[in-house]
């Protein structure tokens, strides 16, 4: 397609008025909307992150006190998962690209798409008023009965938020099961679909499956907050146990809200930028839905050690190894897929490279912790916390940034500085391998997570973490910089940029306001590279 | 008849289409509904295999002639909105509107029998927190099984609350002319929601007021 | 207590080894599959580096014996670590019957031990070497978890429940304990030790003929330690919002009691504060206060009480007593 | 469009049956039934439920999908129930403490 000249109109010069903005219907201007939201999140919950390092670098607690050092970890964990990384691919990249890689004008409801960024903008603020008016301390995982009856900060109103914030999910995950249900173009059969597109549609069925069950649980926590009575109160001989397999039945497919679409975003990548249609395209797709499905049977491996009984353990770590199989299958198909193809070295492609290293050892950890005997010895050590951080933020967040990079032509019709990005690219690889690295080691040497203070032989290797977490957020504060620049200086993008085969290529960067100007029909798969050539390897 | 506003939104390519989308988003969202009652009898039924005679005691408490009487108003009121999205679909508006009424009035007495209950409960001093009152030996499980009734009938009365608010809107429109046997999917889908809250009912009644009776 | 860079903790009970021997197998496979899998990326990378702009590679679809064989050998080894560790985790949480029982009671934020024979202990847990003892733990407030590294092993402990933990320990030495579930504000105070001793040292220890402190340390500073020692500091920090009342320069003054009566700290009062802490509660703080009857020697209270003397507070020095 | 219009026969037929469900609940619960007490109510239950979803929420008339979509909850729900219940249930197989001293 031919470079459209300024002049036309496109989504974002249609109308500059703020109003215009806050009352958008335009999925493609949603999810910029999320993009500016999760983005300021993530400032707050790594600055946060920043501050309990710091305070980490020595053995004894000096430089906050105990009780500030508890809310910030906490808000740490709320704000990065629940404003953060459960919104990041699916609502930013998932609500620009979707209904563009299945040729579709828009949403199937593009006003309740715009009630679930509002939605998701009161509960933060709640959660935010929460962090100004004396934080939150009880971890982002709310056990009782410390939440319901000991904490003395304001609970009520954090679980307000992530109740209300769960709505917000709840609406993303039904609009896009809806919208890949009844909005494809003619042509774009299930197996055509890009793998995007089915990774979001699994993590849908995880949103609309288990986001209702949290939403339940924080208010009946509300409750007895608020009231008094008592629901998981074992002074009324109530369970504190229940809550925690109901904070889990979320919680755990949670993970794979989290990881799926950033799955999703590397099948992109590795097709485009190796120009090849993903090896074994079937199995890939089959093992988003399977990954949410048997997501749903392993939350208790969370609960080995809270007096669950021995049986019901053995069956969710059972479980837990099966859910790795198909991670297993589809890391062997991207490996696969490089395999006498033509990789180019482009900065998305770095971050694909960095995801996969680290994808890796975050899952093989989390093997390690499904295995019962061991984790009895890892359970709540900061072995724990280096495994979802390997997966959370060198996984999912790398797949998010080598997925906004490579839709950022797209999006703001500006190219950015290829240089600084593979700067970036690797001082993230480096700085998050020094941040996460040693805590494995300390995890296995005994140290507890949510410690303030800490024996000081472990002082050397927290210093370490501490400073690779420096340089993990000079990593990222990079990419802020040059995105930003970009929008004014970056060269006027392409249509297509990256050679990328999906629908969105095939129209202009950025798109006009409703998408497609002509019909869009589907004659073949996703991934059609080169004709010819069918082979087998 | 139909006004001259288009009921087909711009990003659908038919009538057909969006009805379908609607349908199967409606249906969704009954699912989150489903698992969000679900975490209710979770807990509910976890406490009540570990207190049977509690719980039982406890639902002796309840009267359970309000409550079969409230199953057939709910019974009562799902029949006329059925009523009401047949009505529509033959593009009848005042049998539409008269229909609609009555499932109002019928949801309106519901929640009517439900406050004469609540203030029973309150009366007697069975609303857990500090005022709770239980004479029968150690007041923890009562409460909890106090605790599931009210926050169990309590999500169910907002919705019926919402359904309610939801029909009058659905009389607004169906006055205005808005809907057509083209287009009264705004009624079935409010249909569907009004069904579902009949159906968390079924369930409740039996589980809170009729355990041990014999 | 251990190096700096040691990579293990030590191994100090029968079970750690077992821990050790099973995740070293998991930790092989996996430096296996994520070295070979990266090496895969690194060199396709390199190799079929993109040469020129229009270059357009041979498409393969996928290979079926393929996925069926990279789903399968995963599948294998994870059974094998599921049935390996299965076994691990069963001799971890099924206590020996012939194990002694030590009760343990988690509150925030301290761990108050029991032995049968009515020694208590706090924060702090002696054991003999090569007896097999079995913790039977509940909590008073919030969840806890006993957490013992150089044994491997831990357990919550709830309110409301019992929960239970075994140990053999192998080696003399004095070992980390942690709390690790998380209990609130000083959940990383929430330490103590496992003090592992010789069979005759043991039995010393248990006539109460060990030393407390450094011998011959004068006894308000021997009090100052026990001070830490015992705990008391947890509570007793002085800081506003502390959870016991500050004692320093409270010595010869009078304090209001919750029923308005006041009374005069002297010796006595002391004493009976430490003992029966519930008899007579200081105005505005809880009943809190554990009681360190059975733990703490005539001569320990004496230490303490002379310790607690010699604290003088800052406004207090100027007034008259 | 044209959508199956269901015959009002069908719906007053239902409705009886309905009726006549809860009738029979109550009944049933001042029978006794020794252990099946409960299970006699669920089943009374789960038909009513199962009418009102096939007939007056036309899933019976629907497409696959919306009968994937109404099972998908149902089957969800049991999951949680079967997984959270399955820990309480065997505690004692293998106990990991003492019993709970209620
Ligand atoms: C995006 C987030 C994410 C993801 C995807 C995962 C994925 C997995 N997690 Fe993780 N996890 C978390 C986030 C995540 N986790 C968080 C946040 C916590 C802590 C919560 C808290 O307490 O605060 C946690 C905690 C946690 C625990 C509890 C630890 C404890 O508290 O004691 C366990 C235990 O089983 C576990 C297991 C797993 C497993 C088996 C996977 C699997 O899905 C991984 C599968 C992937 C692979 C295995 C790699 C690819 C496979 C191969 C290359 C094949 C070769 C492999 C073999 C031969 C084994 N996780
Ligand atoms: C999506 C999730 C996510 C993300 C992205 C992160 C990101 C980071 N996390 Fe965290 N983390 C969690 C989810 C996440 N975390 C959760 C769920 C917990 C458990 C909470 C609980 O126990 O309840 C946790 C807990 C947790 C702990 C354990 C605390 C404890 O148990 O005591 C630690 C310790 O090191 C840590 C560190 C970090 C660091 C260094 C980063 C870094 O990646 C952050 C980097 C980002 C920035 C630094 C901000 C951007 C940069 C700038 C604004 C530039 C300026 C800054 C500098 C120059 C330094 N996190
Ligand atoms: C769990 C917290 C806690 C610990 C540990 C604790 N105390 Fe206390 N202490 C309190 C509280 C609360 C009070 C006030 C209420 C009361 O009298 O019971 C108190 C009161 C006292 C008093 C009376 C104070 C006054 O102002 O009159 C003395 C003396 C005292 N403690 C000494 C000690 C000593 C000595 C130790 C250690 C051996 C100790 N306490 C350990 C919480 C604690
Ligand atoms: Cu006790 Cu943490
Ligand atoms: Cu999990």
């Amino acid at each position: 397609m031919k470079e459209e000249s300024a002049a036309t109109v496109n989504y974002l010069n249609c109308d500059y008025s703020i109003r215009s903005w806050l009352l958008t219907v335009d999925h493609k201007r949603i999810g910029i909307m999320y993009l500016l939201a999760v983005t300021v999140f993530f400032l707050i919950g790594g600055i946060m992150a920043t501050l309990f390092r710091f305070e980490l670098s020595t053995a004894a607690g000096d430089l906050v006190t105990a009780e500030t050092y508890n809310k910030l970890f906490t808000l740490h964990g709320v704000v990065m998962v629940f404003f953060f990384l459960i919104p990041s691919v699916p609502a930013v990249l998932g609500n620009f690209v979707l209904p563009l890689a299945i040729g579709a004008k828009d949403v199937a409801f593009p006003k309740l798409n715009l009630l679930s960024w509002y939605v998701f903008m009161i509960g933060g603020g709640i959660t935010l008023f929460v962090a100004l008016t004396g934080g939150l301390d009880t971890g982002w995982t709310f056990y009782t009965p410390y939440s319901s009856t000991y904490a003395t900060t304001d609970v009520l109103s954090a679980a307000i938020g992530v109740f209300i914030t769960g709505f917000s999910s709840i609406l993303t995950g039904l609009n896009f099961l809806v919208t890949i249900h009844k909005m494809r173009a003619p042509g774009m059969t299930w197996m055509r679909m890009p793998l995007f597109v089915w990774a979001l549609y699994a993590t849908s069925l995880i949103m609309v499956l288990a986001t209702p069950v949290l939403a339940i649980t924080v208010a009946l926590l509300a409750v007895e907050r608020a009231t008094g009575i008592g629901i998981f109160d074992p002074a009324l001989g109530g369970d504190p146990v229940l809550f925690q397999h109901m904070f889990w039945f979320y919680s755990h497919p949670a993970v794979y809200i989290m990881i799926l679409p950033s799955m999703g975003v590397i099948s992109e990548l590795v097709a485009t930028f190796c120009r090849r249609r993903i090896f074994g395209y079937s199995f890939v797709a089959a093992s988003s839905i399977a990954i949410a499905v048997i997501g749903f049977f392993v939350w208790g491996h969370h609960l080995f050690l809270s007096t669950q009984s021995v049986y019901a353990g053995m069956v969710f770590s059972f479980l837990s190894f099966l859910v790795a199989v198909p991670s297993a299958v589809k890391t062997f198909n991207w490996t696969a897929t490089m395999y006498k193809s033509s990789v180019s070295w482009q900065s998305p492609m770095l971050y694909v490279m960095g995801f996969m290293g680290l994808f890796l050892v975050g899952g093989l950890t989390g093997v390690v912790l499904a295995t019962l005997g061991l984790d009895v010895h890892m359970h709540d050590t900061y072995f724990v916390v280096a495994h979802f951080h390997y997966i959370m933020v060198g996984g999912v967040l790398m797949g998010y940034l080598g997925g906004l990079h490579y839709w950022w032509p797209k999006i703001t019709g500006r190219m950015y500085s290829e240089a600084w990005a593979k700067v970036s690219a690797l001082l993230v690889f480096v700085g998050f391998n020094l941040t996460f690295m040693p805590q494995f080691i300390l995890g296995y040497l005994g140290m507890p997570r949510r410690y303030y203070a800490y024996p000081p032989e472990w002082q050397t290797l927290n210093v370490l973490s501490s400073a690779g977490a420096s340089v993990l957020g000079v990593g990222y504060l990079i990419p802020v910089i040059y995105l930003l620049w970009s929008l004014r200086h970056g060269k006027p993008a392409p249509a297509n940029p990256w050679g990328g085969k999906g629908l969105e290529w095939t129209i202009a960067s950025p798109p006009t306001p409703h998408n497609f100007e002509k019909p869009v029909i589907v004659t073949e798969g996703a991934y059609a590279y080169g004709e010819g050539g069918h082979g087998h390897g | 008849m139909a006004e001259s506003r288009n009921p087909l939104a711009h990003h659908f390519d038919s009538l057909e289409q969006q009805y379908a989308a609607a349908k199967l988003g409606m249906w969704s969202f009954l699912i989150t509904e489903v698992m969000m009652f679900g975490g209710l009898f979770l807990g509910y039924i976890l406490y009540r295999c570990r207190f049977p005679e509690v719980f039982a005691q406890g639902s002796h408490h309840l009267d359970i002639k309000l409550g079969a009487f409230n199953t057939a108003v709910l019974i009562v009121s799902s029949l006329t909105m059925a009523l009401a999205v047949h009505a529509a679909q033959e593009g009848r508006k005042q049998a539409t509107l008269t229909y609609l009424f009555f499932t109002l009035m019928l949801g309106l007495t519901f929640l009517g029998v439900k406050v004469i209950e609540y203030s029973d409960k309150y009366q007697h001093h069975l609303i857990p927190g500090a005022r709770f009152l239980w004479s029968e030996g150690d007041a923890g499980p009562p409460q909890l099984f106090y605790s599931y009734y009210f926050c169990m009938t309590g999500l169910h009365a907002i919705h019926m609350v919402v359904g309610a608010g939801l029909l009058l809107w659905l009389m607004a429109l169906t006055a205005r002319n808005r809907f057509s046997p083209a287009y009264y999917t705004p009624i079935e889908m409010v249909g569907l929601y009004w069904h579902f809250v009949d159906i968390v009912w079924i369930f409740l009644f039996p589980l809170l007021y009729l355990i041990g009776r014999h | 207590m251990s190096s700096p860079f040691a990579l293990f903790p030590e191994r100090a009970s029968t079970m750690a080894w077992s821990v050790d021997a099973l995740f070293l197998f998991i930790l092989w496979i996996s430096i296996f599959f994520t070295v070979g899998i990266s090496a895969a990326v690194v060199y396709f990378a390199i190799k079929y580096r993109r040469k020129h702009d229009d270059e357009v590679p041979v498409q393969i679809e996928g290979h079926l014996g393929l996925e069926i064989l990279w789903s399968v050998i995963p599948l294998i080894l994870m059974m094998v670590m599921f049935f390996w560790g299965t076994k691990v985790f069963l001799q971890l949480v099924v206590s020996p019957a012939d194990a002694t029982p030590i009760y343990v009671v988690g509150k925030q934020w301290m761990w108050k031990i029991q032995h049968p024979d009515g020694r208590r202990e706090i924060n702090e847990l002696h054991v003999p070497v090569g007896e097999k003892f079995r913790l039977i733990m509940t909590s008073e407030d919030v969840l806890h978890s006993f957490f013992v590294p150089a044994f491997r092993t831990k357990m919550d402990v709830v309110p409301g429940r019992y929960s239970s933990l075994w140990f053999e320990a192998t080696r003399e030495g004095v070992y980390h304990l942690f709390c690790a579930e998380y209990c609130g504000t000083s959940h990383s105070g929430m330490t103590g030790r496992v003090v592992v001793m010789s069979p005759a040292d043991y039995a010393k220890w248990l006539s109460g003929q060990a030393p407390a402190g450094p011998a011959g340390g004068a006894m308000a500073d021997v009090g100052a330690q026990l001070f830490t020692a015992k705990a008391c500091n947890t509570c007793h920090d002085g800081r506003p919002g502390a959870l016991g009342p500050p004692l320093a320069g409270t010595f010869g003054h009078s304090v209001t009691l919750a029923d308005g009566s006041e009374v005069v700290v002297d010796e006595g009062y002391i004493r009976e504060s430490i003992l029966n802490p519930q008899a007579k509660l200081v105005r505005g703080f809880q009943p809190v206060m554990p009681t360190y009857k059975g733990q703490l020697s005539e001569e320990e209270i004496l230490q303490l009480i002379t310790h607690i003397k010699s604290l003088k507070s800052v406004e207090a020095s100027g007034e008259k007593p | 469009m044209n959508h199956h219009i269901v015959p009002l026969k069908i719906y007053f037929a239902i409705f009886a049956a309905l009726m006549a469900g809860t009738a029979l609940t109550v009944w049933a619960a001042f029978q006794d039934f020794g252990e099946f007490n409960t299970l006699v109510a669920v089943v009374i239950a789960v038909v009513k439920a199962a009418l009102v979803v096939l007939f007056f929420m036309h899933v019976k008339y629907s497409d696959k999908l919306i009968w994937v979509f109404a099972s998908a909850g149902f089957i969800w729900l049991i999951i949680l129930f079967a997984f959270t219940l399955m820990d309480p249930m065997t505690r004692d197989w293998l106990p990991v403490g003492a019993p709970l001293p209620m």
